[in-house]
């Protein structure tokens, strides 16, 4: 295989060839932020007070939960609107931050058809692109959409390449820079290769170190929202081997996203061990100072599109992160089977999630057996593939990684991305838990296959049939499709 | 429709920059069950390749998929591609969540009215299951 | 003090002779239910399939939870369509049951008023009611809402005398008969007194025993909603103490709701205390097949006044009962802080609870230390309480109850009720948990007083600042009163 | 309002057959915080209660609470039963849920058109706190 990819920081040689001959010219906006130094200077300016790292930072110590609303449409003007429509509704400000995505061209780095969507969107008076397109429309305007909100943005531009993006984010003073590989290529790719992958996002990694190291915090995503169809295991191994591919290029401040399965135990049982994980391993590599801030990602499988059962799925998806103690609440809308968040969906969500931090107060999960042996179950999970890929990869993360996948010991069901061997197949457990119903080639301990197959079995026997791979497609709209 | 002989077979993929690809998955374990023969393209596929499947599987129909709310503008210009290529009257259907307006997805008419216009024999939303999908184009077949 | 009264089954001559002296001539209703055979006769066709104690039995066996909404207009149509309306729009069948609630007229025995209440209805097109009045409608209306609907009925009527519309609801093959005496007193009372309350209820409870005896099986509602700002520990002893009271008359089905203060670790361990409890006092006197099912009742105090926040109260209070494993969920809806429930509220309420059903599938609260805990400090008061008035009583609950009252080591905080001696107070913890600021008289083993005062020193802590007055009265706003 | 001497001095209950009282004992806490004289009747009150309470404490307004529903037919006839009781410029409040059906409840003007033509000042929703009800009697009396 390919080895020229390694674990290892970017000079700054390295960094800025690739941003002047890959990154830069990938669109005619490249070229308002070819200083980065201005870029720094306006970004600490526009950031102050909204600084979605320090916001973290306060968040923890105040003991307070963010809430994370999410927005984008076609035009700047939709988006501030959509913005500013929510601070007021729903009391966003001042323990809120919002994700703001950009459109699916843009992340393909199909600017074309994005500037004809923009064109589109004008001329029929409607949002008609997925996400705002943040490259089409560069810096100034990102910096317009900065100045009008009250709370710190970070940038959602997940896929492939989203280097441009995050450059031009990042000099409007938004957050953004996700911490990704593993994750991008499973939810969003289909051809890429994982080592160039890693290439990509080694140099976004290394850009928000920058920031940081300049005086601007910067605190990535490092995501687990794959499909919306995985083990808590698996999810939880890709956030921990991303940190250490983060950590290396400078990274000091990671929010460990993780899409919920929205079996409450499991869920806050991941977390607990992803952040724990991610802890110590980035401290065995010698990245001493790296600091985590946890939170949930509403369920990333389908959604049922009646208001009712979305508030439903809204309010569980909330509680979660809640009783986990997650330092932030994403949401989703009731919208969500349909479209992207209207505003008016949006500023309801967050209203309802408000209202729960109210009425729940500081209620946290107590500590038990069950979240004990879960928690136990996905950590030798997760050590078991993290070995193994360090092993193979003779210490280097990046190149374990590849090999995983290579091999099939890393491994999910579903993907567009074809490196991936889909040998698994995960399904529920009689508590809603994802379990492997078949792992593949995943390096499970015996004691963590059989805990899996018990678990199984026991909905097996609460439902009075075999498992069948019906079951296993069903299970995939088991929130959206409803009774009759 | 039975111009050709009917021989079970669909192109089922999403189109464009669009990664979902559970909706075709499911489509496609469903109409495998129900005895097609399926071409399976994944996600983010472009229009030319549903085409070459096509031809390849000698396919009754073609079923995109658009989940993004980006089908509309990924839609403009398959069915004349079909023509071009000799698919005169293979049956398109698109379904998912084709349209990013929410004025427009939850306008179903008008939906229909956009995806008739550029060619498409039906359009579903994302409530339709697996099993409706292959009820209609059995129905649209005449094998029922 | 007065003792005629004790815990002591009504002989059938007793129960007739109130029957037709006291009971009947009511109101001109009564007439029509003059002959029990017949009534019972016709109620058990009416509710074959219908039984709300069979459902209930049915619902444990099944391993589901049943949604309970509520309703009640002024007029048989409203009412009638309404109840269709839900079944039809929300799926209530088959995993449901109703509680219907009547007018306030009808509870006060007001019957004149309840007549011009109806009558205004009518002129105004509109319900000026808050309840149906089951009474003045008599039993063949009775009868035309149980076969208008799929599900079984249970009538809320409480206040201080609810027998003949009691006597209603049964012969008209609904559920009824709430196990009260206590909790009407506080929740809805002003000057009875207890002798008054409990023998009232002995009568009520001897019916539902006739009932059940006869074949038609009652399961009666043993409430402890009180005024809705009231200790874990009073609730369940309330519960607890009407147990006996009931049993006593012969009682077999009985169902412990709940009022829930909204911590859910406390609220949960409230229920299972109660549960246990019940069954232990009841063997303890010899009532050896009665049978118990749980539910919670959602948030008895202020609620917020628009959607999306009484959506988070919905979700959480079907949450509580869900993860606590108890045999309902009842609902209230997002009209609560207006008007009793609309169809369409409680339609949406429905589809709300429903869908959490399906996401939750049967995942649950684990052990734990905490509520291993809680359960523990609400035990030792319920014991200590219960031992008390047992004591006092001479072995009659009936009596023991009336001096714990009289005494004061039987209070609340706030009731309308005038021999409610009104020493102690309560105030929500840093969790919510609701806890004696002031236990006043009541008998609290050290280690539970020590245990409250640790509790609210935790929320000294946390706010940092002194408990007061004025926090205790925010409290009784904290879920309704809505940050700007 | 100023003919006769105020005196800082309310009647507080709930009337009817209306058991609610937590909101008339918040009331009753902030009007004693704010120095009123409080005669506080709890819940279940008849209006003739309510009058007998005016005239001893003598009264500068009567803060009747409904929360029930019944709260238009409960509060029909009691400015007239003050009048006859020689209350003719007493201020009369009512607040809380006071309309059964929705349709009134959430259509305040018609709220407050039913209560003045009962004779009452003025009619608060159940989103006032003791705070503005504190308010705006001070206002009425002229006190601030
Ligand atoms: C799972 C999911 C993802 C996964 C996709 C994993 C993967 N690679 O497949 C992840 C998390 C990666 C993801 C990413 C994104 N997603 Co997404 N995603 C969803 C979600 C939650 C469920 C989709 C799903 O899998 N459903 C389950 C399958 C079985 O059902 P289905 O796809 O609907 O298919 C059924 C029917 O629709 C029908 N059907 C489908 N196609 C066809 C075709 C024909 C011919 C017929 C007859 C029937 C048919 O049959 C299927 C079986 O019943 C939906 C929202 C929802 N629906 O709940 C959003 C949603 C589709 N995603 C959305 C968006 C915007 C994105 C992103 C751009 C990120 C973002 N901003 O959130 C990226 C897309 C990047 C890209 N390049 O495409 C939007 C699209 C908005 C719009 N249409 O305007 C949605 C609606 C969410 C939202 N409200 O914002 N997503
Ligand atoms: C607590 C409560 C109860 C407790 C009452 C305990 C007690 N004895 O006091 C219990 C559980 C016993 C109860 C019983 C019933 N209740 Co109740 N209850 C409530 C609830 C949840 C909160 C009320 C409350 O205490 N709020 C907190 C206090 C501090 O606020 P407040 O009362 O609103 O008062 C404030 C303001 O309104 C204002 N204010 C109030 N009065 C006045 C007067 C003046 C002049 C001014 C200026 C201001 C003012 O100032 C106060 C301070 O801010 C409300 C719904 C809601 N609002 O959330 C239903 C509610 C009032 N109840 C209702 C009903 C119908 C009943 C019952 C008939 C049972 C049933 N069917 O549910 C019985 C009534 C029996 C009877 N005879 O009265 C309905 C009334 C419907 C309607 N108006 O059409 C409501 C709205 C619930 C609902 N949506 O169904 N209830």
């Amino acid at each position: 295989m390919d080895t020229r990819i390694r674990n290892a920081r970017l000079s700054d040689d390295q960094f800025f060839k690739i941003r002047k001959e890959e990154v830069l010219p990938q669109w005619e906006t490249g070229k308002q932020i070819e200083d980065l130094d201005e870029c720094i200077t306006v970004a600490k300016e526009l950031s102050q007070g909204k600084s979605y790292a320090l916001k973290l930072i306060e968040a923890r110590e105040k003991g307070v939960q963010l809430l994370m609303p999410q927005f984008g449409r076609a035009l700047t003007e939709y988006t501030i609107e959509g913005l500013q429509y929510v601070e007021t509704e729903s009391g966003l400000a001042p323990d809120g931050a919002w994700i703001i995505f950009s459109d699916s061209y843009t992340r393909k780095l199909d600017f074309e058809r994005a500037a004809a969507g923009i064109e589109r969107s004008k001329q029929e008076g409607l949002s008609m692109l997925n996400g705002w397109p943040i490259v089409n429309f560069g810096v100034e305007e990102a910096r317009r959409i900065r100045r009008a909100s009250q709370v710190p943005l970070t940038l959602n531009s997940t896929d492939e390449d989203g280097r441009l993006a995050s450059e031009i984010a990042l000099a409007a003073g938004w957050n953004g820079a996700n911490t990704r590989s593993l994750q991008e290529c499973v939810a969003h790719c289909k051809d890429i290769s994982l080592q160039d992958e890693i290439r990509i996002n080694q140099y976004e990694s290394r850009l928000a170190a920058i920031y940081t190291e300049r005086g601007v915090p910067i605190c990535t995503h490092n995501a687990c929202n794959l499909t919306g169809y995985d083990s808590a295991g698996y999810r939880a191994f890709v956030v921990v081997s991303q940190s250490l591919l983060g950590a290396e290029q400078g990274i000091k401040y990671q929010f460990l996203e993780h899409g919920l399965n929205m079996n409450m135990i499991q869920d806050i049982a991941m977390v607990r061990v992803t952040e724990r994980l991610c802890r110590e391993y980035c401290l065995r590599f010698g990245y001493v100072d790296v600091d985590f801030f946890t939170g949930g990602y509403p369920f990333l499988g389908a959604w049922p599109p009646r208001a009712e059962e979305a508030n439903a799925m809204i309010a569980w998806n909330a509680i979660i992160p809640i009783m986990g103690g997650f330092r932030t609440v994403i949401l989703k809308s009731d919208d969500e089977a349909f479209a992207t968040p209207t505003k008016e969906g949006m500023a309801r969500s967050v209203r309802l999630a408000r209202h729960l931090l109210t009425i729940m107060g500081s209620q946290r999960i107590p500590e038990s057996e069950e979240l004990r042996t879960e928690e136990a179950m996905i950590e030798l999970e997760v050590r078991a593939i993290m070995e193994k890929c360090l092993e193979a990869g003779d210490g280097d993360m990046a190149i374990g990684l590849c090999r995983g996948v290579e091999a099939g010991w890393v491994d999910t069901m579903l993907t567009p991305w074809k490196y991936n061997k889909g040998h698994v197949m995960v399904m529920r457990d009689a508590q809603g838990a994802v379990r492997y119903w078949n792992p593949g080639d995943v390096p499970l301990p015996d004691e963590v296959k059989a805990y899996h197959r018990d678990k199984l079995a026991e909905r097996e026997k609460k439902e009075g049939r075999k498992l069948d791979f019906q079951m296993l497609v069903g299970d995939l709209q088991f929130a959206s499709i409803l009774p009759k | 429709m039975g111009k050709r002989q009917v021989n079970k077979s669909v192109v089922i993929g999403t189109i464009g920059a669009d990664a979902h690809m559970i909706g075709g998955w499911v489509l496609e374990k469903a109409f495998r069950q129900a005895g097609f023969t399926v071409a399976f393209l994944g996600a983010v596929v472009p229009q030319q390749e549903f085409i070459n499947a096509a031809i390849e599987i000698d396919a009754d129909a073609v079923l995109v998929s658009s989940m993004y709310g980006m089908g509309i503008l990924d839609c403009e210009g398959l069915r004349e591609k079909c023509i071009e290529a000799g698919l005169e009257d293979i049956i398109l259907y698109a379904g998912g969540t084709v349209a990013a307006p929410i004025e427009i997805e939850k306008n179903w008419p008008e939906v229909e009215r956009r995806f008739k216009a550029l060619g498409f024999d039906r359009v579903f939303p994302n409530t339709c299951t697996a099993e409706e999908a292959v009820m209609a184009l059995k129905a649209d077949l005449g094998l029922t």
